[in-house]
This record gives structure tokens, sequence and C-alpha cells, in this order.
């Protein structure tokens, strides 16, 4: 397997979506089980060469793992020149593997949970083409190409979550987070063009990644800060960080397997991966830096307190994953990149494990969504009660699973990192303990107690068919042992995935280092970071943070299986709190009233007043005015194919007359 | 290399100009389709020769895509006439002014 | 000798092109536009791009003109539609057209060769119109262009299959 | 001086000679192969077993009257046969006949021209060399000769497609187009092990442009009395005649040099093998016109668009990702 061959990866999904798109209806007509086939074929397919490049990369010594694959010339123009090639490096490569992997679970998945669905063809095909632009976005070696897959993801999301387009509420959804992506996409785009005309004024006419961060120290500083922060607002859209996360909770209108796949693996991570790709620019920026960490603590803290409160099983996963992106945000932003991808790797098995098992109960509950209208599930499900319990344990940091190491991981180097500080520390510890207890509110609500689901709904209560448990057990599997790839020094691991990402994070301390005059050599970092100090603080925090996440999960034992009419009384006595929790904080209240309203009067203003007089007004009168020329000019019509050649000849003879005499 | 460079444009142009002579006055669709591909012919010994005198494939290049677009022209063009025929028992173009307006 | 091949080929072209708009019979028509293709394609041969030349001889005198006999056959237009060609021939339009002629002429005597620069560096003179470098060229920097014009071909089966169709 | 003008004249003659020997006698083999195969006995009467029959009948047809019909379109009428027969000839050029040899200190190659467009070469020529056919049938000026053009034509329309797309995974294999280049990759495999699909694809598609059984369409004896050669005759009938065996014997050769390994063989010189290939396929080509029946036209065009085309280029698409992936 040559690198060369890195563009089957995309290719294969997008043949699907060419397949199922086109032909999907008439297959669907024919042999319903071919579009699956089909379609989790090619992402199988992709997985597979994933697989293969991902163990060739391995097998290459740790400075050599970087290969730029050029397909072909996609823009030239002039000076400037884009052309669509891969980028395969540790980073990348990582991506896919988990992007291609939890991505094939998930299709298998679907095929069992969209299985009655009449509109089945286009649920795989929108799947595939996701698929396609997450590829595209994660291998692409140059920032319009990546671009190009940014807006792509965005849009699969819009079709997918409107996928039942016919409800209007899940109409709006998508509309919702379409709207809310473009906002960030176009502070992303700006941070282009403003990155690109100043690269350009120094005669660095590209986009590929390695050449601008070749070139980064061209750029003054105060203008690395405003791109990168250019770029965080697009990365606070799509990942669904303060201000722009509104859109994912609803997003959970979708089916089930997409929050799974786009809002919980895959797509929301795209922001953590931009931001560890551009991690030179960011690395010289420690301003940009400070606001990433800041945001991404304020998010884990403020998005766990909502989900406190929701009822709501879809709700509380997908506040759940804002607060997660906020953790892998606050590690980024103190400087841990590999503790945020290691967090992205984890939370990608554990949180599409934790949707997947929420959409079965859904799925056996004949769509009922609301957590207090279920309970007891334990005996009816119990390889989905298993699978979630698994995954509820990973997401909480129960020592042994994965979520404990990534998790810890961040904490850890929030706590102790030259860019962290011990608040930062506290407000992550502090939703920590809230994750845990809000997941075990979940779990508690859900599968124990008696059921509290009307008799009709109980009798059809059945385990999921084989293609949905599978995957979850593959996914338990991974949730369980996934973190044992990045084991710490400090527990007597060899921390793999830092080790192998280092190629790539490297790079930002060595700009550092050339920017201030020093020689730019990769190992010397190793050397420094190798350099372990003692681990006994990290100990420490350790087993405060397990302590005090137990100290959560026994909270809401009590809470919701001894004396569950405590949190009645607790809601009671709080009105004015828990309708703030309960209500989001009241923040897309808040954005209706600031930007959306004013934003809607304004445009109200614009079309009755300045459309319909004055441009309407305009339009009409210079289309009445060429009427009149034009009834003068129709003697010329004669409809006469010939004599229009003739006039077309001589205007090509007046043309060539001009070049040929006068230029 | 650039032995008779001009010889092979006269005579590019001239082909060109016997194909517009036709297309601009026969009236038998068929023929002044064939005038068309007398025309690009032309343009493509043109294409070719500046190709030789530039030592570069791009002109090369050109006439293969010229050629795909006169088999699609081909293609589709015969299907109008065809249609035409079927529709209106002549394809002598001046019986068509549709374009009148 | 080249000289002596293009005077003999480029006459056999121009006669036979002259012969396509003089014939009166359709099929003449075609038959001269064939041998005018050919003409063309030992031209392509003197200008040493043999690969040019056999596609010359496949695509057009092979398929099109082929198709072309084909629609003229299914059709039965034995005389051509228009009688009074001749007559019609030495109107205004002539000398538009006369005009033109000088114009092109003038434009292709007074371009150096050299005015109009390929983007590609220079190639040795023993490779040129071989297949490979074309191949190479297609395939590396007219890719994107080579595939859109497979997407023209194919649309434009669609569209004729759709538009011949008896419904 | 004798390498370029002397040693290639000798070779024309001698493989001009060679082939159209076997061409002729090639009509007298499928005569008699097809009586054996109809339990009658074929030629018996001029030489021993009709061995001279060939000659008696090329005699008899160059005294025949020339008739021109009233009909007819007389200058396109006497042009097709010489365009068919001229045009068939022309492919025997660039057919690799067998290794090269030494004679008298001189390299001689058993072929006119290695040109590195072979196969284009003849692919075009082949195709314009149908134009005869078409046109014979449209200027006779007789209905049965006019549907026999028309079907003609679309045959080549239609078959070219499936025989170049079959031609295309073997030059994708060989990388090259020269046919020369094809026989030197076989040395080791023959290309019918590595291509079986383009082989059969080849073989039906070659079948219908040479016009034979069961894909007659245009000179079906029972649909169009002899179709598109109903109103020739002497000289003129022969030259279609001699024609339409000389592209058999092409087709053969072809075959042959595309898929059969060309002249590699072992013990024997390699003209031989050459020719026993080329034999083995033509015998084959009777074989099938004895057994199969002719198809109904559209069951012919649907064959070949249905089904013909879309494997040829799933054997294409397949050959490049086993290419890309393994070459």
């Amino acid at each position: 397997m040559k690198f060369d061959l890195v563009w089957l990866i995309p290719i294969f999904p997008l043949v699907g979506v060419l397949i199922n798109g086109l032909l999907g209806r008439r297959i669907v007509e024919k042999n319903k089980s071919l579009v699956h086939w089909i379609a989790c074929g090619a992402v199988g397919l992709s997985f597979l060469v994933t697989l293969l490049l991902f163990v060739k990369l391995l097998g290459l010594p740790a400075e050599e793992r970087l290969y730029d694959f050029t397909w072909f010339s996609w823009i030239s123009s002039g000076v400037f020149h884009v052309s669509v090639g891969y980028l395969i490096d540790p980073l990348s490569m990582f991506m896919c593997m988990f992007v291609t992997g939890v991505g094939f679970l998930i299709h298998v998945y679907s095929i069992g949970y969209m299985g009655h669905d009449e509109s089945y063809s286009r649920f795989f095909t929108y799947l595939n083409l996701f698929m396609f632009s997450m590829i595209t976005l994660v291998l692409a070696d140059n920032f319009l190409l990546m671009f190009l897959g940014w807006e792509g993801v965005g849009l699969c999301s819009y079709l997918l979550i409107s996928f039942w387009f016919t409800d209007l509420a899940n109409a709006v959804a998508g509309k919702k987070a379409f709207v809310t992506n473009r906002v960030g996409d176009f502070f992303f785009a700006i941070g282009l063009l403003v990155m690109l005309t100043h690269l350009g004024a120094h005669g660095m006419w590209s986009l590929k990644f390695t050449d601008v961060f070749s070139h980064a120290q061209l750029l003054p500083p105060h203008l690395v800060t405003i791109v990168c922060l250019l770029f965080f607002l697009g990365c606070t859209a799509k990942s669904a960080q303060i201000p722009l996360y509104i859109w994912l909770p609803d997003a959970m209108a979708g089916p089930t397997p997409v929050s799974a796949l786009i809002h919980a693996a895959t797509m929301v991570t795209a922001g953590v991966y931009f931001v560890s790709r551009c991690n030179v620019l960011f690395t010289m920026s420690p301003f940009a830096m400070q606001v990433v960490a800041v945001v991404g603590a304020l998010t884990a803290f403020f998005a766990a307190t909502i989900a406190l409160t929701q009822n709501d099983i879809k709700k509380v996963l997908a506040y759940s994953t804002v607060s997660q992106l906020g953790y892998m945000f606050l590690g980024l932003g103190v400087g841990a990149y590999a503790a945020g991808l290691f967090h992205v790797l984890t939370h990608s098995f554990f949180k599409a494990l934790l949707f997947l098992c929420s959409g079965c109960v859904i799925h056996a509950m004949s769509g009922e969504q609301d957590m207090r209208n279920m309970g007891g599930l334990r005996k009816k499900m119990p390889v989905t009660f298993i699978t979630m319990l698994i995954g509820t344990f990973a997401i909480a940091g129960i020592p042994g699973f994965s979520g404990f190491f990534s998790k810890d991981e961040i904490l850890w180097q929030a706590y102790s990192s030259p860019q962290g500080s011990h608040l930062l520390w506290f407000i992550g510890v502090l939703a920590a303990v809230m994750t845990a207890f809000y997941m075990f509110r979940l779990i508690f609500m859900t599968f124990f107690n008696e059921c509290r689901a009307s008799e009709e709904v109980q009798h059809h209560i059945h385990e999921a068919p084989k293609s949905m448990t599978i995957p979850l057990m593959v996914l338990s599997v991974l949730s369980i042992f996934g973190g044992y790839l990045g084991v710490p020094e400090a527990l007597g691991g060899a921390n793999r995935v830092e080790r192998f990402l280092e190629p790539v994070f490297g790079l930002g301390k060595d700009k550092l280092l050339q920017a201030a005059g020093g020689n730019p050599l990769i190992h010397r970092v190793v050397a420094e970071t190798a350099e372990h100090p003692s681990f006994a603080p990290e100990y420490k925090l350790m087993v405060f943070t397990t302590c005090i996440v137990l100290a959560g999960i026994f909270a809401s034992y009590m809470l919701y299986m001894r004396k569950r009419s405590v949190p009645e009384t607790i809601a009671a006595n709080n009105p004015s709190f828990y309708r703030l929790l309960l209500n989001k904080w009241y923040v897309d209240e808040l954005y209706e009233k600031v930007f959306i309203n004013p934003l809607r009067a304004f445009s109200i203003f614009l079309w009755k007043g300045i459309d319909v007089i004055v441009i309407d007004g305009l339009v009409n009168s210079t289309a009445a005015f060429f009427m009149e020329c034009g009834e003068v000019c129709k003697v010329s019509e004669s409809g006469y194919v010939q004599r229009y050649a003739v006039s077309f000849l001589v205007g090509v003879f007046v043309l060539i007359a001009y070049f040929v005499y006068v230029r | 290399m650039n032995d008779y460079q001009s010889v092979y444009l006269a005579l590019s142009a001239i082909l060109f100009g016997v194909g517009v002579l036709g297309v601009i006055s026969r009236k038998d669709a068929i023929v002044v389709f064939l005038c068309i591909e007398i025309m690009l012919g032309a343009v493509n010994l043109a294409f070719v020769a500046f190709a030789r005198a530039n030592q570069s494939a791009e002109g090369l290049f050109m006439v293969m895509c010229i050629m795909a677009v006169a088999g699609a022209e081909a293609a589709i063009g015969l299907a109008i006439f065809v249609l035409l025929y079927r529709k209106t028992g002549t394809i002598n173009i001046d019986k068509f002014n549709l374009l009148k307006w | 000798m080249e000289l002596l091949g293009i005077v003999i080929c480029g006459g056999a072209a121009l006669a036979c092109a002259l012969l396509v708009i003089l014939s009166k019979n359709t099929v003449h028509s075609a038959l001269w536009m064939v041998g005018n293709c050919l003409a063309l394609g030992v031209l392509f041969l003197f200008l040493n791009s043999q690969f040019l030349a056999i596609l010359q001889v496949i695509v057009y005198a092979g398929a099109i003109m082929m198709f072309i006999i084909y629609a003229i056959m299914m059709l039965n237009l034995r005389v051509a539609a228009e009688t009074d060609f001749r007559k019609s021939l030495f109107t205004g339009r002539f000398v538009v057209l006369f005009l033109f002629i000088i114009c092109l002429l003038a434009l292709g005597l007074g371009l150096s060769p050299t005015a109009l620069k390929g983007g590609m560096g220079k190639i040795a003179m023993a490779q040129f119109g071989e297949v490979n470098l074309i191949a190479n060229y297609i395939f590396v920097q007219g890719i994107a262009a080579f595939e859109l014009v497979s997407v023209l071909l194919t649309a434009a089966v669609v569209g004729a299959v759709f538009l011949a169709r008896k419904d | 001086m004798n390498d370029l003008i002397i040693i290639p004249i000798i070779k024309l003659l001698v493989i001009f000679g060679v082939c159209m020997l076997f061409i002729t006698y090639t009509t007298w083999l499928e005569r008699k192969a097809l009586g054996h195969f109809q339990l009658r006995y074929g030629p018996m009467r001029v030489g021993y077993h009709g061995l001279l029959q060939p000659i008696a009948d090329g005699i008899k047809n160059f005294f025949k009257e020339e008739v021109v019909p009233d009909n007819a379109d007389r200058a396109v009428f006497l042009l097709a046969p010489v365009i068919s027969i001229s045009l068939a000839v022309m492919l025997l050029a660039v057919i690799p006949f067998g290794d090269s040899f030494t004679l008298f200190g001189k390299r001689i190659d058993l072929y006119l021209a290695n040109p590195s467009i072979g196969i284009l070469f003849i692919l075009g020529f082949a195709t314009i060399g149908s134009y005869g056919t078409i046109l014979g049938g449209w200027s006779s000026g007789n209905k049965y000769g006019y549907m026999g053009g028309l079907r003609a034509s679309a045959m080549i329309i239609s078959y070219e497609l499936s025989m170049a797309f079959a031609v295309v995974s073997i030059i994708m294999v060989t990388g090259s187009f020269s046919l020369v280049d094809m026989v030197a990759a076989q040395h080791h495999m023959w290309n019918i092990v590595r291509e079986p699909v383009a082989f059969l694809v080849f073989l039906i598609s070659g079948i219908a442009e040479l016009n034979r059984t069961p894909f007659d369409m245009p000179e079906a004896e029972s649909e169009l009395c002899c179709g598109y050669n109903i109103e020739y005759s002497s000289m003129k009938f022969s030259l279609f005649f001699l024609a339409e065996y000389t592209h058999l014997f092409v087709f053969a050769s072809l075959v042959t040099t595309l898929f059969l390994g060309g002249w590699h063989g072992p013990i024997l010189p390699g003209v031989v093998w050459f020719f026993v290939k080329t034999f083995i396929v033509i015998f084959l080509c009777i074989w099938i016109r004895a057994t199969i029946p002719r198809l109904r036209y559209d069951k012919v065009m649907k064959l070949e668009w249905k089904f013909l085309l879309p494997v040829a280029l799933a054997n294409v698409i397949a050959t490049g990702v086993v290419l890309t992936l393994f070459g």
C-alpha cells in the first residue's frame, strides 16, 4: 500500500454518495439491503485503507512521518495555486482512524435503527457524504480544501438534523444549526483571507499547511492573535463552544445515529482538530491560547450545569458533549494538544456509545425521549444497560476506564502547565463532578426503579437487533481499552498518544524557538518534556479528582435511588435557580433579544423600505426602459440562424482586427 | 524548427474560411454541421502547428479536447436533426425561425 | 520534402473542404468531409504528432463521420435540402468572409511562434507528439479539464438518448 | 539504400503474397469446413478435394460482365469495393508475424512497420474500411442494399466501442500501443490469462465487426437477399469478398497478437506459431458460424449496449484498480 493511494480514502464514500444518491430509490425498490451494503462497504473500505496506511506510517521512524500527496491542481490563478492534496502525518492519520472507524460502526448501527424509514437510501447518502466531507477535512493538506470539508460537514449536519423535515421543529433545528455554523464559518473565512493577504504580501501565495506554518514568522504578532481568534470563533461554532454552542442541543432533533456520528464523535471535533493543526499559529499567540482555555473551561462548567436538570435523554447527552468539548479546548488552550486529542479519541468512543445506547432506548420506548417516563429498563435490555453503564463509567472518569486517563491528563496539564492555572483546574474539577452526577442521574432514571411508561409502550420494550448491539459491544470494548493507548507516565504507562503526535506538536514549539532565534530541533523539545518532574503532585490530583467524582456519583445515588423526593424539594425551594438551569440560562432567549430581533427588524426595514421602493423601482424602470429599446431592436431578430452567424462573424472579425492591428 | 509554420497557419485560415462560408450559406443543416467540423479541423491544425513551434503538449491536449467536444456536438446535433426531421419532415434551416420574437 | 507534403495534403484538404460545400448530394458532402479529415490527419503526421493523427482518423473519420453518414442514411437525404445554393454563393456575405480570411491570414503570418509561450517546459523534439508525453500532460496538469471533458461526453450521450427516444 | 528501399520491398512482396495465399485458401477452408459441419463435402470438382476452387472462382469473376445499376450513384458504387480492399490490405502492414532474425548480416524484422500507435492504426483503419460496406449498400440504389448499409454503419458504431475497450485493457496491461511491444510483453504469460474477459469481449465484438454469422446483419441472406453487396457482381464482388476474408485474417492475427502470445511458442519458429494460432482462431470463427444461428437485429444491438459495453467498461475499471493496487 503506497501513501499515494491516500485518495482512495475519501473516494469510497463519494462513490457511495453517487450510487446511493443517484440510483438509491431504484435500488431500494429492487433490493433494500444493497443500499446499506454499498454505504457501509464504502466506509468500511475507507477504514481498511486508513488502517493500512496507518500501519505503514507506524513503521516509519518518527521524523519521517510526513507525506504530502498532491492529487491534482484545483485552482490556479496567477501566482496563487491551490491543489487537491492530502497530508499524511500522525495527526491526520490519528483523526482519520477514528473518524472512519467510529463512522463505520455507526453506519452499521444505522442499518438497524433506520431500517423502517422510507427515506432509507437518502439517509445513507447523507451519511456517506458526511464521511467524505469529514475525511476531506481531516486529510486536506491546505486550508482551502479543509474549508471545503468544513463546509461540507456543516451542510451534511444541516441535512441530517432536519432529516425528517416534514416536522417543523426538526426543520427549524436544522436551520438553526446551519445558520449558527455559518456565523462561525464567516469569521473563519475572514481569518483565512486576512492570513492569506498578509502572507501574500511577503510573496507566500499558498494555503498549504506546511507552507503557511513554515512562514508563520512573517506574520506580525498582533495579526497572529487576530487570525487565531477568528479561527477560534469558527471553531466555537463547529465544536459548540460558548458563544455559539446553542445549535448542538437542538440538533438532537435528528436521528440518533446522526447525533452519535456528527454531534458526538466526528464533526464537533473538527474545531479541536483545527486548533491542533494550527498549533504553530496558536503557540505564537499566548493571548489566543488563554482565550481558548478560558472559553473551554467555562463551556465545560456551564454546559454541565444545564445538563443537571434536563429531562430529555438526548439533551443530557448533548450538553455533556458540549461540556466534554469544553474539556478538549481547555486542554488545547493550556498547550496540551496531545491531551486534548487523546480526549477527542476516548470521547468519540464513549460518547458514540452513549448516544447509540440512548438510541436503543428510544427505539425500545417507541420514540419516547423523556427520562421521567422511563425506568426499570435494566432487566429488559441487558446489553444496552451494560454497554451504557460502561460508557457512563468512562465519561465519569472512573479509574480504569478510558475517560479517566484522558480527562485526568487534561486536568493535570491545566494545573501544572505554564499556561494553565489553578482556577482553570478547579472549574474543570467542578465540571467533572457534575458530569458524574448527571450521567448517573441518567442511568438511574432510565434503567433503575420501576417503569413509568404507559402499558402499551411497556409491552413493546425489547432488546435491539444484532446490527445495533454489535456496534455497541465493539464501542464499549473500545471505551474501556481505548484509554490504555495513552496511560500517562505517572501511572507507569508510556503515554503513547502523546509520543505519536509529538512530531506535529513539536512544530509549534520549534516555531517559538525559531522566532526567538534558537535552532529548531524537534528532539530538543522531546528531551525537554522527557525530564518529567516528580509524579507526586499528579498522584495527589488524581486521587482528589477520583474521590470527588465518586462523591458526585454517591450524591446522584442518594438523590435518584434512595430519596427520590429530594430533587423535587430542592427544585421547589430554589425555583428561580432551577428554572434558570432548566431553561439553559436563558441563553437562547438572550440571543433572540440581542441579535435576532434587531436583525429581523432591520431586515424588514431593508425589505419594505429599501428593497421594494428604491431597488425594485430602479430595476423596474430600467426594465421598462429596455423594453422600449427592445421594441426598436426587434427588427434585427429575423430568427434565421445563419444571419446570426454572420453577425457573430462580424464581431469576431472586429475583435481579431483589434488584436492584430491595434494591440 | 519553425519551418513552414506560416504555411500551416495560412492553410488553417483558409480552411477555416471555407468552413465559415459553408456555415453561413448552405441551407442543409447536416452540411452546415459538416462545415462546423471543417472549422474545428482547421483550428486543430493551427493548434498542432503552434504546439510544435512551442514544443509543448498543451496544444495537443487542446486538440484532444476539441475532438471530444466535436464528438459531443455530433451526438447532440444529430439527435436534434433527427427529432426535427421527425416533427417537420425537413432539415432546411431556413424553415426554422423559431428564434424570431 | 515537408513543403511538398504540405502542399499536396493541404491542397487535398482544401479541395475536399470546397467540395463539401459545393456538393449537391449530402452523402457526397460527408464523403468529401472524410477525405478532408484524412488529409488533415496526414498533415498532423508532418507535424510530428502521430498520436493525434491516428486520433483524427479514429475520432473524426471513424466515429463522427460514421455517425453523420448513419444519420443521413436514416433520414434518407439523398439530395440536399436547398437548390439555389450556387446562385446565392456570391452575395454580401462573401465580402465579409473575404475580409475575415485576410484578417486570419494576417494574424497567422504576423504571429511569431514564440509569441504564444507554452506553460510547459520545452520538450525534446524527438519526443514531441509521443503518446507518453501527451498522457503525462493529460493525467498530471490537465486532469481536471480531462475529467470535465468526460463529463461533457456523458452529458452529450444522455442528451442524445433523451432527444432521440420515441415517445 | 538496401535497408531503406530494397529490404522493405522484398518484405512487402513476401508478406503480401503469403497473406493473400493464406486468405484465398481461407475461403476454401470455410467452404470445406462448413460442408463437413453440415455433413456434405463442399467443393470437390476442381482439383484434389476442390483445392483449385478459389483460383477458378477468381478467374470466373474476372471475366464476368461489369454491371452498374441505373439507379446507382455511379462514382460511389465503383469506389466502395476499392475502399474495402485497400484499407483491409493496409492493416497487414503493422502485424508482427514473427521474431526478427539475421540474414546476410542484416537484422530483419518480420513486420513492415512498428508505429508506436500500432493498435490504434488497426482500429482506425478497420473502421474506415467499413465505409466500403456502408457506401456499397447505400450507392446501389436498392432497398435491400440500403438496409444493409444502414445496418452496417449501426453495427460499426456500436461494436467499435466494446472492441476498443477490450483493447484498452490490453493497452493498460502492456503499457504501450505498439503491437510489437504487446507481443514482447506476453513472453511469460499470455494476455488471455491476464484478461480473459477482454478476450471474450474482443472475440464477440470482433466477429460482429466482421459481419459474420451470428452477427451478419448487413448481408443476412434470408432477410436482405445478401444485403449491401446485392447489386455487385464480377470483380467488384470478389474485391468485397476478398476484403471480408482479409479482415477475417487480420482479426485472427490480432487475436493472436493481443491475447495468444503472438509468435511466442516453444520449439517451432515464431512465424509458424503465428500462423498456427491464426489458423486456430479462423477455424474457431468458422465453427461459430456453422453452429450458432443469426440473431435478430434488435437483439444484436441489445447485446452490445446492454451487455458487452458495460462488461468491457467494468473490465477496464477492474484492470485499472488491480494495476493501481498491485502493479
